[in-house]
């Protein structure tokens, strides 16, 4: 029971924070709106027992990617919100394909719970108290079958790092 | 807690987040929006590695992490460049391929 | 929810209601304000603000936001390898322990000399 | 309702010592953090040879009090065309994201909020690094030169340098193992050696980076007041200000905690396997009675009467304390044995803690104020690198001594001196590419004379 009342405040939370963060014509609000986003995120995946993931969340996405959104927002002096002339037709038309997509993956979802044997309850596998260490279990994975994605995520940071810096630096000692 | 609830919050996230990639023509907001649909795909993820006890799929989400790390400081970095070029950051006004 | 977050939940809800309280409640405990609207001005020493210069500082803050968002990933990768170090040299797998650490701090190394070699890191 | 109530109950009744922490951590720190303040202006007198505040409550002991009081009343108003929401929000964000770091903090064996979570210290790190939000969103919304530029600079010190702190953190957990706080200091207590004489360049890396996180001199360029008058938090008064203020002393607890557990072994009382220097655990009492006793020596010379009194009381306290720790001194073994390892725990906790805060002080009264290229230089250039270099010397020790069969003392000196060869080399390279780079300056730059040191 409490399971369920915390994942409806986080969803809940997560849900209006985004919807927020969709319509805000000032960047920094919508920037802080997506900011409240990611914390519920980081909650449900608390509630799903992960924790590694609850905390990297919070560092990387939150304490990382969203401090880089911030800084490039105010220096590219976008916090004057701009006279935003939204075009009408697009945003019904992107509404009107979003109900659509979400009216047909709802009914899937809801008729796969009838479908006799693949009950999709999430099964109490471990009660709460003897938990397995989730670092560890995920550190035994990550250095155990997934060891070569391990490596590429170098390369990828490295390819991100130096191709950000060939952007960021003026043209003329490029 | 039946798996379908975190379905329909992913599902419901990752539409919200489509929504914003269409309708908005400031290109920050548009990469905000991608990053919120990221973030649907690892709910769904972590999920159903809860749901088949197997820790593969925070691994995975783990992963998608640190590739929106790489995603934001390129994307930013051409929308830094081309706002130094051109002084907008509205996607309407991004028509050439070459100034 | 493993139970030991519960109370860690709780404890940050009574810690965000902390400076809210206080600053509510003593919004209405205050002595009224007075002074015009000289007071409400942006301090500036004295001389009234004028346009903001903000292109001065365009490529050195993203650089250093942008670095410390890869470094941070590189650091979240390396709190796994830490936690379990010590049993791979229990087990006596020291090569297997060292190995893929440092070609991933290698790979990143090379692009952090290019960066030093080239004078991105020059963030005065 | 009452299935509900007895849930309620039930819960209370597993959890009542982790909201008992929870309520003291709420109380306690905002008002630790403001004696701080106290105790930073007494040391910072008396290493100028006065006195400090003398005049609120006996030994300017009611001061904070008294500040806290101002601060409350006094009006902090709003500049005009700021951004209302945010420039209010801004500082709860700061002082939440402290606070609730501190909820991971282990002050004693048995003194935790979140008790024997899996990913402890690192939550404690991973929470504090809401904190340049707080700080980037106040300068923004306070829509004046000096705060934004003092936002933008005091977060890219604080960015620099939280990376800087989390390699160090890194080749703590090499040694330790685990991420959970008391498996942290257990190990140090079976290992028989603090982690600080283990890996001295990461206890070295994380305590500058420490400074630098808690925007604090030599590193206070952002909030100078020569500089940018008072960086962030220039348009806020009253409350608003006093929260900024709040956090940032908060947060030098916190980190003053997290150095305590991962580098100087918590809880643990130095020497604690030694069998002949077993008379430490009389410490704590022979501490507070010598406290009692000042006091006492010093109330009678007090000019008025109700300071005298006060001061009879806080000798009253000091003895009241010191009784409690001998009466829990025989029970280490008996069924008290939680409350005395809690209590000399937390003593001994609380007194590393504050060596580290004062070591802060220390610094801040003698070290003079870096540029702000200076400070990003050692930054990104020099302490980066060395803290890489420092995880890498850490596995190298560990395997060596664990592979080979070498003592991991002799182990862990081999490789620390080959850490300290590539600092030489880190600084030869900074300062030949800082040479040039301010010749070049030099060069194209109109202005000639002005000459650069170093």
């Amino acid at each position: 029971m409490l399971d369920s009342v915390i994942f409806y405040f986080f969803a809940g939370i997560a849900v209006v924070s985004a919807a927020l963060m969709v319509t805000r014509r000032n960047a920094i609000h919508s920037a802080i709106f997506l900011i409240t986003t990611l914390l519920a995120t980081a909650g449900i995946f608390l509630q799903l027992r992960a924790e590694f993931l609850f905390i990297s969340q919070i560092i990387l996405y939150v304490g990382g990617i969203m401090v880089l959104f911030i800084f490039v927002i105010m220096l590219v002096r976008l916090d004057v919100p701009l006279p935003q002339i939204r075009s009408r037709t697009q945003k019904w038309i992107a509404l009107l394909v979003a109900l659509a997509v979400g009216l047909e993956a709802g009914v899937v979802i809801w008729l796969a719970r009838k479908v006799p044997g693949q009950g999709l309850l999430i099964p109490n596998a471990a009660p709460a108290d003897k938990l397995q260490p989730n670092t560890e279990e995920l550190a035994k994975a990550l250095f155990g079958t997934y060891l070569l994605p391990f490596e590429i995520a170098s390369v990828l940071l490295l390819v991100a790092m130096v191709g950000a810096v060939v952007m960021a630096k003026k043209r003329t000692d490029a | 807690m039946p798996i379908g609830h975190y379905l329909f919050l992913s599902l419901a996230l990752f539409l919200i987040g489509a929504i914003g990639v269409i309708t908005r023509r400031n290109v920050i907001i548009v990469l905000m929006s991608i990053e919120l649909i990221l973030n649907a795909v690892n709910i769904n993820l972590v999920a159903f590695s809860r749901y088949f006890g197997d820790v593969a799929g925070q691994v995975f989400a783990l992963f998608i992490i640190a590739d929106a790390a790489a995603e934001a400081a390129v994307g930013l970095g051409i929308i830094i460049a081309f706002f130094r070029n051109r002084e907008t950051v509205l996607a309407d006004e991004m028509d050439l391929l070459k100034w | 929810m493993p139970p030991a977050y519960i109370p860690l939940l709780l404890f940050s809800l009574l810690v965000l209601a902390f400076p809210v309280v206080t600053l509510i409640v003593f919004k209405y405990l205050r002595p009224g304000s007075r002074g015009g609207p000289a007071k409400f001005q942006p301090y500036e020493c004295g001389i009234l603000p004028e346009t903001s210069t903000r292109g001065r500082y365009f490529a050195r803050f993203y650089i250093i936001a942008m670095l410390f968002m890869i470094l941070n990933v590189e650091t979240i990768f390396l709190f796994p390898w830490a936690v379990l170090f010590r049993g791979w040299l229990a087990a006596h797998l020291a090569a297997f322990a060292l190995l893929p650490m440092f070609v991933f701090l290698g790979v990143l190394l090379v692009g952090y000399v290019w960066l030093y070699k080239k004078g991105a890191l020059d963030l005065a | 309702m009452s299935p509900m109530l007895h849930s309620i109950l039930a819960f209370v009744q597993t959890w009542w010592v982790e909201l008992l922490c929870a309520v003291l951590i709420v109380l306690v720190v905002p008002l630790a953090a403001s004696y701080i303040v106290l105790v930073e202006r007494k040391v910072m007198a008396d290493m100028q040879a006065r006195l400090g505040p003398m005049r609120v409550g006996p030994h300017g002991l009611l001061q904070p009090i008294a500040d806290a009081l101002k601060l409350l009343i006094k009006e902090d108003l709003i500049p005009d065309n700021a951004d209302q929401f945010i420039f209010w929000l801004a500082p709860v964000l700061s002082m939440t994201a402290v606070l609730t770091s501190m909820g991971a903090v282990a002050i004693g064996p048995w003194f935790q909020v979140a008790r024997d979570i899996n990913i402890g210290l690192l939550f404690v790190v991973g929470v504090g690094a809401l904190g340049p939000f707080g700080i980037v969103l106040g300068g923004w919304a306070s829509n004046n030169h000096y705060s934004i530029i003092g936002a933008l600079r005091s977060t890219a010190q604080l960015i620099s340098y939280e990376t800087a702190a989390g390699f160090a953190l890194v080749s703590g957990f090499l040694l330790a193992g685990t991420l959970n706080v008391r498996a942290i200091v257990e190990t140090q207590r079976t290992d028989q050696a603090w982690y600080v004489f283990l890996a001295p360049v990461g206890f070295f890396t994380y305590l500058i980076a420490s400074i630098a996180e808690t925007n604090r001199v030599p590193f206070d360029l952002p909030e100078a007041e020569s500089e940018l008058v008072a960086g962030y938090m220039t348009e806020y008064s009253g409350f608003r200000w006093s929260l900024y203020f709040l956090a940032e002393y908060a947060n030098m607890i916190v980190v003053a905690s997290v150095g305590t557990t991962l580098f100087l072994g918590g809880w643990l009382r130095p020497f604690s396997n030694v069998r002949w220097l077993a008379g430490l655990d009389a410490a704590p009492t022979l501490l507070l009675a010598a406290g009692g006793a000042y006091c006492v020596f010093r109330a009678g010379k007090q000019p008025a009467r109700v300071q005298s009194m006060f001061m009879w009381a806080v000798a009253f306290g000091c003895f009241v304390v010191a009784v409690i720790f001998t009466l829990a001194l025989p029970f280490s073994h008996l069924p008290l044995e939680r409350m005395h390892d809690g209590l000399y725990g937390a003593f001994w906790f609380l007194l590393k803690v504050s060596a580290y805060i004062y070591i802060f002080m220390w610094l801040r009264f003698t070290l003079p104020r870096f540029r702000f290229d200076q400070l990003m230089r050692l930054g990104w250039h020099i302490l980066i690198p060395l803290a890489l270099v420092n995880v890498a010397d850490v596995g190298i020790a560990l395997a060596l001594s664990s592979e080979f069969g070498i003592n991991r003392w002799v182990a862990m000196v081999i490789t620390t001196a080959a850490t300290l060869g590539a600092a030489m080399l880190l600084l030869h390279w900074n300062d030949k590419y800082s040479a040039a780079a301010s010749a070049a300056l030099l060069a194209d730059s109109s202005i000639a004379e002005d000459t650069h040191a170093g």
